[in-house]
C-alpha cells in the first residue's frame, strides 16, 4: 500500500495518560498516544468508547481529571475551547453543529473569523505589540478603529473582507458546494451539512483537523468524495488529521495510524493492517461478519 | 366643525390598571356637558361637542390623542394624567391650547407668569399637603403639638406620588414632626414591607398618596395591622368609592382630602340625573356613578371649562371661543358663592378665583370620611398654608423659566 | 426473507399496506422537494429507499408519518394510504396507535430524559400493562447491552451511537406493525450495523412487521430488503427487486462500489468531477 | 465605619426586636407563597411545551374576573367556581385549537410571542364582558389576623400557604408519578420526536392549559380577595417571574421554594435597606437576588440541567 | 416578470458582497429613501400650503406617527442586534432607552450637581452647579447618550456568560427594574426636581430651533420661533438611516457572523475560536448604543418632557421585543416592519374603528375601541405568527421569491 511509504514530521500532539470522568462514569481511562505532523490519524472503537470525548479533550471542551496534553511542544492546562482554535485546532462534529440560521457562505466565513483580526489590529501587532507601556492605550484604540471600519464597511476593512471572501470561495470550490452558497444551512440535507462543516473547519486553515465521523450518513459515492477531500487537505496543505469513523473500509484505506478505544481504554494501536488483525479489536469492535470481509480482501 | 359648536377633546382611561378611577372621572365631564346641551342648549347658545380619546393612562397614547385632536378646534384639554400634563406644557403656547388640571398635574405651573397656559385650579398637591398638616395639627390640639409627632407618607412611586414630599419636608423642618417616606411601586398589590415598616415606626398619622389598586391594598393592610383608620388620610385621588368599597368594612373611618362636597344631594346633580339619565340620554350603565366622588370632580372640571367659556364669550363678544379667548376665560375664572348657588351647587365648593399670576385659584381643602356606606365631609374648609406654599411654587417656576429661556410675564 | 412478500412487493397494489401515490411536497411554501414520488410497501415486506443526500428520503418518510407539518412542509399533491386510510386525515399519534412508528433521522432522543425514560415514552401508546412493557424493555436492552449500562444517564449526555440505539430502541418499545427507519445504521459501530439489520429481519420474519428503510449503507440495505426504490432529487428514478438492483450497473457504480478483490481503495479514487446529481 | 456596617447589616438588625424580625420573616414567606401560586401556572405550561406563557398573569385576571362576575350575578359561590372551572377548561380547548396546534415545533421565542398575542386578546376580552370596574371577590376566605407571641399573622395568607402546599403536592404527584408527567417532559424537549412516538400533543396541551387555568383561578381568588379584581391583577405575573427563574422553569416544588426565598429576601431587603436608599427596592431586589442564584446555577435551583455536549 | 435576477451577474466579490443582490432591490431602497427624505416633507408642505390638509394634521403625522416610528425603529434595530443576531433575549430595552434619555438630559444641562447650604435663618439653600458646559447640539447628545448606554449595557450584559435563554430574559428584568428605580430615586439624574420629571432644554442645530422656543426681535417685534416638525423628522430620519446602514454593515461582516454563530450554537462557535463573553458583550454594547440613542431621540424629538419611570416602564420593553419578533428576528428590514406594525396598527385601529362602527350604525365608544383594538391586535399577532413564524421580514422575502417565480410557479 502506498501510504506505508509516507513519512511524517515530529509529534504534533501528545496525549499522556488521560483520564476523564463524568461523575461515576469513566469516559476515558489512562489513554496515551502521539499524533505526528502530516499524519492521518484514526480513532476507532465501539459506540460509547470515548472517541468523541477524546476529541473534546483535545480541543479543550472537556477538561480531563488526569493526564496531560502537549500540543506543538507546549504542555497545556485548563484551556478554553476558543484558545484551542487560536492555536490551530479545528474540528467537525458528530451531530452536525452548523450555524443553522446562516448561509453556507457565512458558515464558511465564520471559519475565517480568527484570521480577520482587522487592519488596525494588524498594524498594532506590527508596531506596538512589544511595547507594554503604550499597550493599554493603543490596543483598545486599534480595536475600536477596526470596529468603526467594520461598521462602515469601508476602505481597508472592505479589502480585508474581500480577501477572506476569496479564501472562503476557494474552500467552497474545493468542496464543490458552490451552488448552495446562499442556502441557509438548516435546509440542507444531512450529507451536505457535513460537507459545509468540513468547509468551515478548513477555512480556519488549521494545523490539526479533528473530524468526528465525517462520513456518517453518506453513500458510497459521497464517501469517496469525502475521502478525496480529506486526503487532498492532508497532501496539499500538510494538515494533520485526526478522524473518527465507523466505516472500516475508509479507515483502513486512508489512515496512517489507528488507535482503538474500548470502554475508554486503549486496546490497540498501530498501522491499519496491524490493528485489523488484532484479536481484541475483532472481538470488541469489528465483529465476525466483517472479519470475513476483510480477510477476503 | 360647525360654526356654533364648541369642541372639547376628553382624554379618558376607561381601560387598563386605572380604569376604575378613570370611568367615573370621564363620565362626570361628559354627563355635565351633555346636561348643559340638553338643558340649556349649550353655553351661550353654543352647543358643546366632545370626543373621547382613550389614553389608558399612558403618556404616549395621550400624546397621540392630543396631536390627533388638537386641530379639531381644541381650546382646552384636561389631560387627567401627570405624565401627559408634563409633556403638553411645553407645547401649550405654540398650539394655543390651555391645559386645565383640576387638582393634579404640575404644581409649580400655577405660577401664571411662567406658565400662562396651564391652570391648576382650584388647588394643588402642595397646598393640599399643607392643609393636611394643618388638619392634623388641629386634631392634635394645635400646631405646636406637632413637634415630635410621627407622620408617614405612603406614596405611589411616580411623579404624582412625589409631589407633596418637598412641602411635607419643609413643614417638618418648621414644625418639628418626624416624616417617614415610604414609596410603593406601581401597581402596588404587594405592600407587606411597607406596612411592616409602619408597624415598626408606629407613626401617629399616615398620609396615603396612592392611585389605583394601591389604595385598596393600603387600606386593607392598615386594618390588618390594626392601624386606626381615622388617623389615615388619603390624597383626593385616594378617596373615592372605588378605593374603599372593594375593601369591605376595612375602610370604615378612613379619611381623605377633597375640594368639593361628596354625594348627590345637590339640586344640580339631581337635575343631571333627571335630565340626562332618567331621559335615557346618558352613558349606558353610567347612572351608578352620578354623585360619586370622582364623578363630582369630573363635573367640577367641566364646570370650570364652561364657566371660562362663558366668561370669554362675554368678554370678547363671540359665540365660539378660540384658544386665546379660552385662556383668558380660565385666567379670569371667578366662581363666587352666588354663582355656585346659581349653578345648583350651594355649599358644594368654595369660591374660585384665578388671577394672572395665580392659576391655582387658591381653593381650600376639605376632609371627608368613609362611614362604610358613603363619604361624609368631616371638616370645614381648610385653607392651605399659602405663605409656605406660594414661595415654593414661585421658586420652582422661576427655575423652570431660567432653564427654558422663558421671560416671565409681568402681572 | 419471505418469498411471498417479495413477490407481493413486485407485482402490485393488492396487498399494499402502505401506498404513496405521486406526492409533491413543498417546504415553506416555496421549496419544492418531492416532485411526484410513488412507492408501495407490501404487508410484511422490507422496502429500501435509496438515494443520495438530499434526494428526499427523509421527506418521504416524514410525509408518511405525517410529521411534515411540524417543519412547515406540505403535501400539496398526491395521496398516501395506510391500510386504505388516507394518512393525511390522521394525527401522528393515531398512526402510532395503528402501529406505524418512525425512527427519525438524527437521533431525536429526549435529552432531558434518562435512557430508561426515553424507552418508556416509546411505549406511551401501549395499553397492554406494565409487565409487557418491562418485557419489551428487557428485549431492547438485550439487543443493546451498551445502552443498558447507560440506562440511568440523561440521553443528552450519551454518545452519538448510544443515542442512535436509544432512538431505535424507543421505536421498538411501541410494538410496531410498520416501521419507518431513517438511516438506522448511521454512526453505529460495524458490529452493531449488522445487529440492527438482523433485528429488522427478525422483526419482519417473526412478527410480520413491515419495514420501509431509508439507508445510505446500500450494500446492507439491498442485502436485507425485498424491494428497493432509488430516489433522486425528489423523483423515483428506478425501482425493482433488491436482487436486481444490486446487480444493476449504475447502482453498482454509484452506490455499491465493487466488493471483493477488485474493490478500489478509497485512497485511489480518482479525483474527477462527477455529475453532481444531488445538486440538480 | 459604624454606619457602613449598620447599613450592610440592616436586614439582620431588624431582629433586634425578635418579634418584629419574625413578623418580617413570616410575612415574607407567606407573601412568597402568594407569588408561588402565580408562578405555578407558568411552570405547568413551560413543562409541557417549553412555552414561556406570557399570558399567565392575564389568565389569573381572567379567571378571577369570571368568578367575581358570576358571584356578582348572584350565582352561589360553589356553582360559580364550577362555572369558572368550566370556562377555564373551555378556554384551554379553544387555545389549543386556534393557536397551539399551529405552532408545533416552533422555536420557543415564537411560542412566547404567541402567548403575548393571547394576553392582549384575553385581557381585552375579559374586560369587555365583565367591565373594568373593581370587583370585590369574597369566597369566604377568613379575613383578619391572629397574634401568637405578639407576631401578627393574616388568615388570608395562611390560607394561601395551605392551598399552595396542597396544590403543589397534588400537582407534583400527578405530574411526576404518572405517564403524563414523562410525556410532558418529552414534549417540552422535542415536539417532533414526541409526535413520532405517539404522544398526543393536543390532549396534553389541553390538560396542561386547563390545569394551569385552574391554578390561575386559585391564584386569582387569593389575590382578588386581597386587592379586589381589576386589571392590575394581571401585573402580578411580574412578581412571579423571579420566583420562576430562581426555582427553575420546570419544577413544581421549585416554584414554592423559589417563592419562599424571594418573598423572604425581598421583605428583609425592603425593611432593612429600603429606608436607607429611599425604598421601593423590593421589585428589583427580587430580580437581582434571582440573578445571583442563576449565576451559580444557570438552570435555577430545581430546573432541568442545561445540556451542553457536542 | 419584472422581478428577476436573470441577467444580473457579478464579476467581483466586491459586488457580490453588496447589500442588495438585485438591481430592483437597490432601486427600491433608493426609492424609499427618496420618498422619506424628499417626497414626504415636500409633499406634506405643499398639501398644507395648497389647503388640502390642515396644518395640525401635518403636525400629527410628524409628531405622533413619524417620529414615534423612527424612535421605535431605532430601538428595534438595537434589540434586533442583541436578540435577533446574537440570540440574547433582553427585556431591559426600555431601561436602556431611559439611560439614553437621562444621559442626553444630563449633558444638555451640563451634568449639574447640587450644593446645599443652610443659611443663618436655618433655611436650606440649594444651588445647581454645572460640571461641563451644556451641550445644545441634539445629534451630539444622541451620540453621547448612545455611548454611555453602551457602557451600562455591557455591565448588565455580564451575566449573559452564564445565563441563557428565557432565564436571561427574566434576569434582564433586573436591569429594567433597577434602572427604572434609579430614574425615580437618584435625584442627580433629574436635577433634583420634586417630581422626578425631566424636560429637555432648548436645543439648536445649524441655527434651527429643535426643541423649546426662541424669541427673537424681527422688524422691531418680538417673534417666537417654534421648532418645525420637519426639522425633527429629518434629523431623526437621518440618524435612523445612517445607523441602519451601520447595523447592516456590522451584521453582514465579521462581527455579525460572530454574533450569529453564538446565537445559533454557542459551543461550536467557541470551538472555532469565538470568544463568547467578548462577543456577547459587544452585542450588548452595540445594542445598548442603539437603544440609548433611541431613548435620547425619544426625549429630545418625540416627548420633550417625560417621567423616567413611566416613559420607560416594562411595557415599553415588551413593545420593542414584539416589534423585533413580529418584524423578524435577525433582519434589519424586519426591525422597521415590526416597528411599523406595532406602532401603526393600534393607531390605525383607533382611528378606523369608530368610523367603521359608524358605517354599520353601531356607536363605538372610546373604551370599546380600546378593547376591540387590543383583541384585534392580539389576534393579528397570533395570525401572523401562524402564517409565518419568522416574521414580516420573511413574509416579505417569500413574497419576493414568489414574485421572482411569477408567473411560473415552482
Ligand atoms: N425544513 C426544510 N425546509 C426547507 N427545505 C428542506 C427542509 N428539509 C429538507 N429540505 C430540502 O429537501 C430536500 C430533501 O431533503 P431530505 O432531508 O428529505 O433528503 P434525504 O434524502 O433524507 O437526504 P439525507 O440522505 O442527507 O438525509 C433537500 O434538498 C433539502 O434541502
Ligand atoms: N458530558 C457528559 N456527561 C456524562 N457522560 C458523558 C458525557 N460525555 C460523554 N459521556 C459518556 O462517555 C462515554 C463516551 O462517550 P463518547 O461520546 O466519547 O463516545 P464515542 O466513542 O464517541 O461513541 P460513538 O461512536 O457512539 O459516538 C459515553 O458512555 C457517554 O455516555
Ligand atoms: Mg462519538
Ligand atoms: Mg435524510
Amino acid at each position: 500500500m502506498k501510504h506505508s511509504e509516507r513519512t511524517f514530521g515530529d509529534t504534533l500532539l501528545r496525549v499522556d495518560n488521560i483520564t476523564l470522568r463524568f461523575g461515576g462514569v469513566k469516559a476515558i481511562t489512562d489513554v496515551s498516544f502521539d499524533i505526528h505532523e502530516r499524519q492521518i490519524f484514526a480513532i476507532i472503537g465501539p459506540n460509547g468508547a470515548g472517541k468523541t470525548s477524546m476529541l473534546n479533550v483535545i480541543n479543550g471542551f472537556y477538561h480531563p481529571q488526569e493526564g496531560t496534553i502537549t500540543y506543538k511542544g507546549n504542555q497545556r492546562h485548563q484551556m478554553k475551547p476558543h484558545e484551542a482554535a487560536e492555536t490551530g485546532i479545528a474540528r467537525t462534529f458528530q451531530n452536525v453543529a452548523l450555524f443553522r440560521g446562516m448561509s453556507t457562505l457565512d458558515n464558511v466565513m465564520t471559519g475565517r473569523l480568527l484570521k480577520m483580526s482587522g487592519p488596525a489590529m494588524r498594524y498594532y501587532h506590527r508596531q506596538f505589540a512589544d511595547m507594554p507601556v503604550i499597550n493599554y492605550l493603543t490596543y483598545p484604540a486599534m480595536w475600536f478603529g477596526d470596529f468603526l471600519l467594520d461598521s462602515l464597511y469601508w476602505g481597508p476593512y472592505q479589502r480585508e473582507e474581500l480577501a477572506h471572501r476569496k479564501a472562503a470561495e476557494e474552500v467552497i470550490d474545493f468542496l464543490e458546494i458552490q451552488s448552495i452558497r446562499r442556502t441557509p444551512v438548516g435546509r440542507l440535507p444531512y450529507g451536505l451539512q457535513k460537507r459545509v462543516e468540513l468547509g468551515r473547519a478548513l477555512a480556519m486553515e488549521p494545523d490539526l483537523l479533528l473530524l468526528d465521523e465525517p462520513m456518517a450518513g453518506m453513500n458510497l459515492e459521497e464517501k469517496e468524495d469525502m475521502c478525496r477531500f480529506v486526503i487532498d487537505v492532508n497532501d496539499e496543505f500538510g494538515t494533520t488529521i485526526a478522524l473518527i469513523e465507523h466505516d472500516m473500509g475508509v479507515v483502513m484505506d486512508i489512515s496512517d495510524h489507528v488507535v482503538v478505544l474500548n470502554y475508554g481504554r486503549k486496546i490497540a494501536e498501530g498501522t491499519p493492517a496491524e490493528v485489523q488483525a488484532d484479536q481484541d479489536v475483532i472481538d470488541a469492535y469489528l465483529g465476525v461478519a466483517h472479519e470475513e470481509d476483510l480477510i477476503e480482501k | 366643525q360647525a360654526a356654533d359648536t364648541q369642541y372639547f377633546p376628553l382624554f379618558t382611561y376607561r381601560t387598563g390598571p386605572y380604569a376604575p378611577n378613570g370611568i367615573p372621572s370621564a363620565n362626570g365631564i361628559a354627563d355635565y356637558f351633555n346636561y348643559v346641551n340638553l338643558k340649556h342648549g349649550g353655553v351661550g347658545g353654543v352647543k358643546l361637542v366632545w370626543e373621547e380619546c382613550e389614553t389608558g393612562y399612558n403618556t404616549k397614547k395621550g400624546v397621540e390623542c392630543y396631536e390627533r385632536l388638537k386641530g379639531k378646534g381644541t381650546t382646552v384639554v384636561f389631560p387627567y394624567s401627570t405624565g401627559i400634563t408634563y409633556k403638553l406644557i411645553p407645547n401649550a403656547d405654540k398650539d394655543k391650547v390651555s391645559i386645565l388640571t383640576v387638582g393634579y398635574g404640575r404644581t409649580d405651573a400655577s405660577d401664571g407668569r411662567v406658565f400662562p397656559w396651564t391652570f391648576t385650579t382650584p388647588t394643588t398637591y402642595w397646598s393640599q399637603a399643607s392643609a393636611f398638616i394643618k388638619y392634623i395639627g388641629a386634631q392634635e390640639g394645635g400646631m405646636g403639638k406637632l413637634k415630635g409627632k410621627k407622620i408617614a407618607l405612603i406614596y405611589h412611586n411616580s411623579a404624582y406620588g412625589k409631589e407633596p414630599i418637598r412641602t411635607l419636608e419643609l413643614l417638618a423642618r418648621k414644625l418639628g414632626y418626624k416624616l417617614t417616606l415610604l414609596a410603593v411601586n406601581h401597581p402596588g398589590q404587594e405592600q407587606k414591607a411597607t406596612w411592616l415598616q409602619i408597624r415598626r415606626e408606629r407613626p401617629d398619622w399616615v398620609l396615603l398618596w396612592g392611585w389605583g389598586v394601591m389604595n385598596q391594598v393600603a387600606i386593607k393592610e392598615a386594618t390588618n395591622i390594626g392601624f386606626k383608620m381615622d388617623r389615615m388620610i388619603g390624597v383626593w385621588w385616594s378617596g373615592a368609592e372605588q378605593d374603599v368599597v372593594p375593601t369591605g368594612d376595612a375602610a370604615k373611618g378612613y379619611k381623605a382630602g377633597t375640594f368639593h362636597a361628596a354625594g348627590s344631594d345637590f339640586p344640580l346633580i339631581k337635575d343631571i340625573k333627571k335630565v340626562v339619565y332618567d331621559a335615557g340620554k346618558g352613558i349606558p350603565g353610567g347612572d351608578k356613578y352620578v354623585g360619586q366622588v370622582l364623578w363630582n370632580r369630573g363635573m367640577v372640571n367641566a364646570i370650570f371649562a364652561t364657566e371660562a367659556m362663558r366668561a370669554a364669550q362675554k368678554k370678547f363678544g363671540v359665540k365660539v371661543v378660540n384658544g386665546e379667548q379660552m385662556r383668558w376665560g380660565l385666567e379670569n375664572l371667578n366662581i363666587t358663592a352666588e354663582r355656585w348657588a346659581e349653578l345648583g351647587l350651594k355649599g358644594f365648593m368654595q369660591p374660585v378665583k384665578n388671577t394672572c399670576a395665580d392659576h391655582e385659584g387658591n381653593g381650600p381643602v376639605l376632609i371627608q370620611q368613609w362611614d362604610g356606606k358613603k363619604w361624609n365631609i368631616v371638616s370645614d374648609f381648610i385653607s392651605p398654608m399659602r405663605e409656605v406654599v406660594r414661595p415654593l411654587i414661585e421658586k420652582s417656576a422661576a427655575a423652570y423659566a431660567k432653564k427654558n429661556n422663558i421671560t416671565p410675564r409681568k402681572c | 426473507m419471505s418469498e411471498a412478500a417479495a413477490t407481493n412487493g413486485a407485482n402490485g397494489a393488492a396487498e399494499a399496506l402502505l401506498s404513496v401515490n405521486n406526492i409533491e411536497v413543498i417546504y415553506d411554501h416555496v421549496i419544492l422537494v418531492l416532485k411526484g414520488v410513488s412507492l408501495e410497501v407490501p404487508r410484511g415486506g422490507i422496502v429500501a429507499l435509496l438515494g443520495a443526500n438530499g434526494a428526499g428520503k427523509t421527506t418521504t418518510l416524514k410525509s408518511i408519518s405525517n410529521l411534515l407539518g411540524a417543519e412547515r412542509g406540505d403535501v400539496t399533491k398526491g395521496s398516501i394510504l395506510y391500510d386504505g386510510i388516507p394518512v393525511q386525515s390522521l394525527d401522528p399519534n393515531d398512526l402510532v396507535r395503528r402501529g406505524v412508528i418512525q425512527v427519525m433521522e438524527g437521533r431525536h432522543c429526549f435529552p432531558h430524559l434518562t435512557v430508561d425514560e426515553n424507552l418508556l415514552t416509546g411505549a406511551y401508546t401501549r395499553r397492554d400493562g406494565g409487565g409487557a412493557i418491562r418485557e419489551s424493555m428487557d428485549m431492547v436492552y438485550e439487543y443493546f447491552p451498551r445502552l443498558k449500562e447507560r440506562r440511568s444517564a440523561l440521553a443528552g449526555y450519551i454518545s452519538g451511537g448510544e443515542q442512535q440505539m436509544c432512538a431505535i430502541g424507543r421505536a421498538l418499545m411501541s410494538n410496531p406493525s410498520t416501521m419507518l427507519l431513517d438511516e438506522p445504521s448511521m454512526g453505529l459501530a460495524p458490529q452493531l450495523v449488522e445487529e440492527i439489520f438482523e433485528i429488522v429481519k427478525r422483526l419482519n420474519e417473526q412478527e410480520g412487521v413491515s419495514i420501509l428503510l431509508a439507508e445510505q449503507n446500500t450494500n446492507m440495505a439491498l442485502r436485507y430488503a425485498d424491494y428497493g426504490y432509488i430516489l433522486e432529487s425528489g423523483r423515483v428514478v428506478m425501482d425493482g427487486e433488491a436482487k436486481d438492483l444490486a446487480e444493476n450497473e449504475d447502482v453498482k457504480e454509484f452506490y455499491l462500489g465493487v466488493a471483493g478483490e477488485n474493490r478500489k481503495s478509497f485512497r485511489d479514487v480518482k479525483h474527477y468531477k462527477r455529475r453532481k446529481r444531488w445538486l440538480a | 465605619m459604624g454606619e457602613i456596617w449598620e447599613f450592610i447589616l440592616a436586614p439582620v438588625l431588624i431582629f433586634e426586636s425578635w418579634q418584629f424580625g419574625m413578623e418580617v420573616v413570616i410575612s415574607g414567606l407567606l407573601a412568597g407563597v402568594m407569588y408561588s401560586l402565580v408562578a405555578l401556572g407558568f411552570v405547568l405550561i413551560y413543562k409541557a411545551s417549553g412555552m414561556f406563557n406570557f399570558a399567565q398573569g392575564v389568565l389569573v385576571l381572567f379567571a378571577a374576573l369570571n368568578l367575581a362576575g358570576f358571584i356578582g350575578l348572584g350565582i352561589p359561590i360553589p356553582l360559580a367556581i364550577l362555572l369558572t372551572i368550566g370556562i377555564m377548561i373551555l378556554f384551554a380547548v379553544v387555545v389549543e385549537y386556534l393557536i397551539l396546534r399551529h405552532l408545533v415545533n416552533q422555536e420557543q421565542i415564537i411560542l412566547f410571542m404567541a402567548t403575548i398575542g393571547l394576553a392582549f386578546f384575553l385581557s381585552a376580552f375579559g374586560e369587555t364582558i365583565w367591565g373594568s370596574d373593581v370587583k370585590k371577590l369574597d369566597v369566604g376566605i377568613p379575613q383578619g389576623r391572629f397574634e401568637p407571641f405578639g407576631i401578627q399573622i393574616q388568615y388570608l395568607e395562611l390560607t394561601a400557604g395551605a392551598v399552595a402546599a396542597a396544590l403543589v403536592t397534588g400537582l407534583a404527584i400527578f405530574f411526576n408519578k404518572t405517564k403524563i408527567g414523562r410525556a410532558l417532559r418529552a414534549v417540552a424537549d422535542d415536539h417532533q420526536a414526541a409526535l413520532s412516538v405517539g404522544i398526543n400533543l393536543r390532549t396534553i396541551w389541553i390538560i396542561v392549559w386547563a390545569v394551569s387555568g385552574i391554578v390561575a383561578l386559585v391564584a386569582g381568588t387569593m389575590w382578588g380577595a386581597k386587592s379586589g379584581v381589576q386589571f392590575s391583577l394581571s401585573e402580578i405575573a411580574l412578581k412571579a417571574l423571579p420566583v420562576l427563574i430562581l426555582g427553575g422553569f420546570e419544577s413544581i416544588p421549585g416554584a414554592i421554594i423559589g417563592g419562599l426565598i424571594i418573598g423572604l429576601g425581598e421583605k428583609l431587603a425592603e425593611v432593612g435597606w429600603g429606608p436607607y436608599v429611599g425604598g421601593a427596592i423590593e421589585d428589583w431586589f427580587a430580580y437581582i437576588l434571582a440573578m445571583v442564584f442563576l449565576v451559580f446555577r444557570p438552570q435555577g435551583l430545581f430546573g432541568e440541567k442545561i445540556i451542553e455536549r457536542v | 416578470m419584472f422581478y428577476r435576477e436573470a441577467g444580473q451577474f457579478y464579476t467581483s466579490y466586491a459586488k457580490d458582497q453588496g447589500i442588495f443582490q438585485l438591481k430592483q432591490d437597490k432601486f427600491g431602497l433608493w426609492g424609499i429613501l427618496f420618498i422619506a427624505f424628499v417626497v414626504v416633507p415636500v409633499g406634506l408642505y405643499l398639501m398644507v400650503q395648497g389647503g388640502l390638509m390642515a396644518a395640525s394634521t401635518k403636525d400629527y403625522l410628524y409628531n405622533s406617527i413619524f417620529l414615534l416610528l423612527l424612535v421605535n425603529s431605532m430601538a428595534a434595530l438595537g434589540l434586533n442586534i442583541l436578540t435577533g443576531y446574537c440570540g440574547q433575549i433582553s427585556l431591559g430595552t426600555a431601561a436602556f432607552m431611559g439611560v439614553g434619555a437621562f444621559t442626553a438630559y444630563k449633558f444638555s444641562t451640563g451634568l449639574n450637581y447640587r450644593i446645599q447650604k443652610e443659611d443663618e435663618a436655618g433655611e436650606l439653600i440649594s444651588q445647581l452647579v454645572p460640571m461641563l458646559p451644556p451641550i445644545d447640539n441634539p445629534i451630539l447628545l444622541v451620540l453621547i447618550a448612545g455611548l454611555v448606554t453602551a457602557v451600562v449595557g455591557v455591565i448588565f450584559g455580564l451575566p449573559s456568560l452564564r445565563i441563557k435563554g428565557f432565564y436571561l430574559a427574566v434576569a434582564t428584568l433586573a436591569a429594567q427594574f433597577f434602572l427604572v428605580w434609579c430614574f425615580s430615586r437618584v435625584e442627580w439624574l433629574y436635577d433634583y426636581v420634586s417630581s422626578s420629571t425631566i424636560q429637555i432644554p432648548p436645543l439648536k442645530l445649524f441655527g434651527l430651533v429643535v426643541t423649546g422656543s426662541e424669541t427673537v426681535m424681527r422688524d422691531g417685534q418680538e417673534v417666537t420661533i417654534y421648532p418645525a416638525a420637519e426639522t425633527k423628522y429629518l434629523i431623526c430620519l437621518s440618524l435612523v438611516v445612517f445607523f441602519a446602514f451601520v447595523a447592516k454593515n456590522m451584521v453582514r461582516g465579521r462581527i455579525g457572523r460572530a454574533w450569529m454563530a453564538i446565537r445559533d450554537m454557542d459551543i461550536a462557535a467557541q470551538l472555532i475560536g469565538i470568544r463568547p463573553l467578548a462577543t456577547k458583550l459587544l452585542a450588548f454594547a452595540v445594542s445598548s448604543f442603539f437603544c440609548g440613542m433611541a431613548g435620547a431621540m425619544s426625549l429630545i424629538f418625540y416627548l420633550g418632557a417625560l417621567e423616567g419611570a413611566e416613559a420607560f416602564n416594562i411595557n415599553e420593553s415588551f413593545a420593542v421585543l414584539f416589534m423585533v419578533i413580529i418584524g423578524g428576528l435577525g433582519s434589519i428590514t424586519g426591525s422597521f416592519l415590526g416597528a411599523a406594525f406595532i406602532t401603526l396598527i393600534p393607531i390605525f385601529l383607533v382611528v378606523s374603528l369608530p368610523w367603521l362602527g359608524g358605517q354599520f350604525g353601531i356607536p363605538v365608544d372610546a373604551a370599546m375601541v380600546e378593547h376591540i383594538q387590543f383583541m384585534i391586535f392580539g389576534a393579528l399577532i397570533i395570525i401572523f405568527l401562524i402564517m409565518e413564524p419568522l416574521g414580516l421580514a420573511r413574509l416579505w422575502q417569500i413574497g419576493k421569491e414568489r414574485l421572482r417565480q411569477w408567473p411560473f410557479p415552482y
